[in-house]
């Protein structure tokens, strides 16, 4: 169960802000979010889109645990 | 100290307090930025941020400031969350015994909160909503502060 | 607004004014000259000012200012007679829509105010009462701002 | 009857620093003062002071009226 964020315009488009989410990586999660939101996956593949496990930028796949935190993260604008 | 806040806040009040006690610091530069009406284009402006992760950021940046401009102390304060034109956005505060380092570090932290800081920014104005990406003046503005490559 | 005083003041309350009712600026500046102790080698720092004439200087180069960095508006405010270590000696602050304007603006104010405005400075410590000079530092400071000579 | 003022060090060395003079000129003001006062009109004589009339930088002579204000300005530190 991450606990999975989306941050700025992702939230728009997914029209969530914070879900529990079972998967076992990133990958996993990805495939699973493809497949219930095919606008949300375009979003997060979209150029500039981050990813922070646990508050740490990731790239590539990473395993996921109970307590991890999944953050999709939009390209940052500034305050 | 680094402070997100979803409250309004004065920035004359956080420079009364950064003021305080100093006798070795000679110089304090301070840079607010405010909401604009935009002519009435821009009715509300909503930041996001990622608590923990935001901070973290802006405390790395601030690191570099401190080391890099030998600082005494700085203060970054930053609404989160809707803001009405005229309402202050952000506010830093710099303390050092001399005014160029000062200001340096004042416009260096600036330029890094404009532009690369973890905020998520919507206006909403009458034509709608839209998010905002960083200007190319942004990027032009933090490219100054980056050593060219040999 | 530029004003001259004997009295403390607070560089707090002059910003949390200063902001008040700004619904197209973007951006405000500030610096701040506090005395220092020089780790109590001054224990008394006395400007002297000429009145009428000292305004008039300061206001000629605000309007330069006004023009050149395209300002919504500017505050200056600067203490004369005797000063103890900690407290404020100048305040400046710029306001304009972007925030490279205000902070250009407000560092060329201070390089004039703190090089060749009309003050008489004399510092008292422990070894005697002295008059200051400009350093070069500030010299330096204010040809930055100078259109160089064809 | 000018008002003569004297700023900085200037009247530290004259050991006043206001006073009502009568003199027809600029000149003939110097002449006085450098006549009651060796010290003092060495200090006006060095390099960086400016005269100003009536809140005006000058340079050279000028005459006085009985309301002329002059100021004797060491070079200016800056606050």
């Amino acid at each position: 169960m991450a606990r999975v964020l989306l941050f700025g315009r992702l939230s728009d488009v997914a029209g969530w802000r914070e879900r529990d989410i079972d998967s076992a990586s990133l990958g996993a999660l990805r495939d699973l979010l493809a497949g219930e939101d095919e606008g949300l996956a375009q979003a997060l593949a979209a150029p500039g889109v981050q990813v922070a496990l646990d508050q740490a930028i990731v790239r590539g796949d990473a395993t996921l645990s109970a307590r991890s935190e999944v953050a999709f993260l939009p390209p940052m604008s500034g305050g | 100290m680094i402070i997100l806040t979803g409250q309004a806040f004065d920035p004359g009040a956080l420079l009364s307090e950064f003021c305080q006690d100093r006798t070795e610091t000679g110089a304090i530069a301070t840079f607010t930025g405010l909401a604009r009406a935009e002519q009435g284009d821009t009715t509300t402006l909503e930041l996001e941020a990622y608590p923990g992760f935001t901070e973290a950021a802006i405390g790395k940046i601030a690191d570099e400031a401190l080391r890099r401009f030998d600082l005494h102390d700085f203060h970054v304060v930053h609404r989160v969350g809707k803001i009405t034109p005229g309402e202050a956005i952000v506010f830093v505060a710099t303390a050092a015994s001399h005014r160029r380092a000062a200001f340096e570090a004042c416009d260096f932290l600036m330029d890094y909160l404009k532009s690369r800081a973890p905020f998520w920014k919507k206006e909403t104005g009458p034509a709608g909503a839209r998010w905002i990406e960083p200007r190319a003046q942004d990027h032009a503005d933090i490219a100054r502060w980056e050593t060219p490559k040999p």
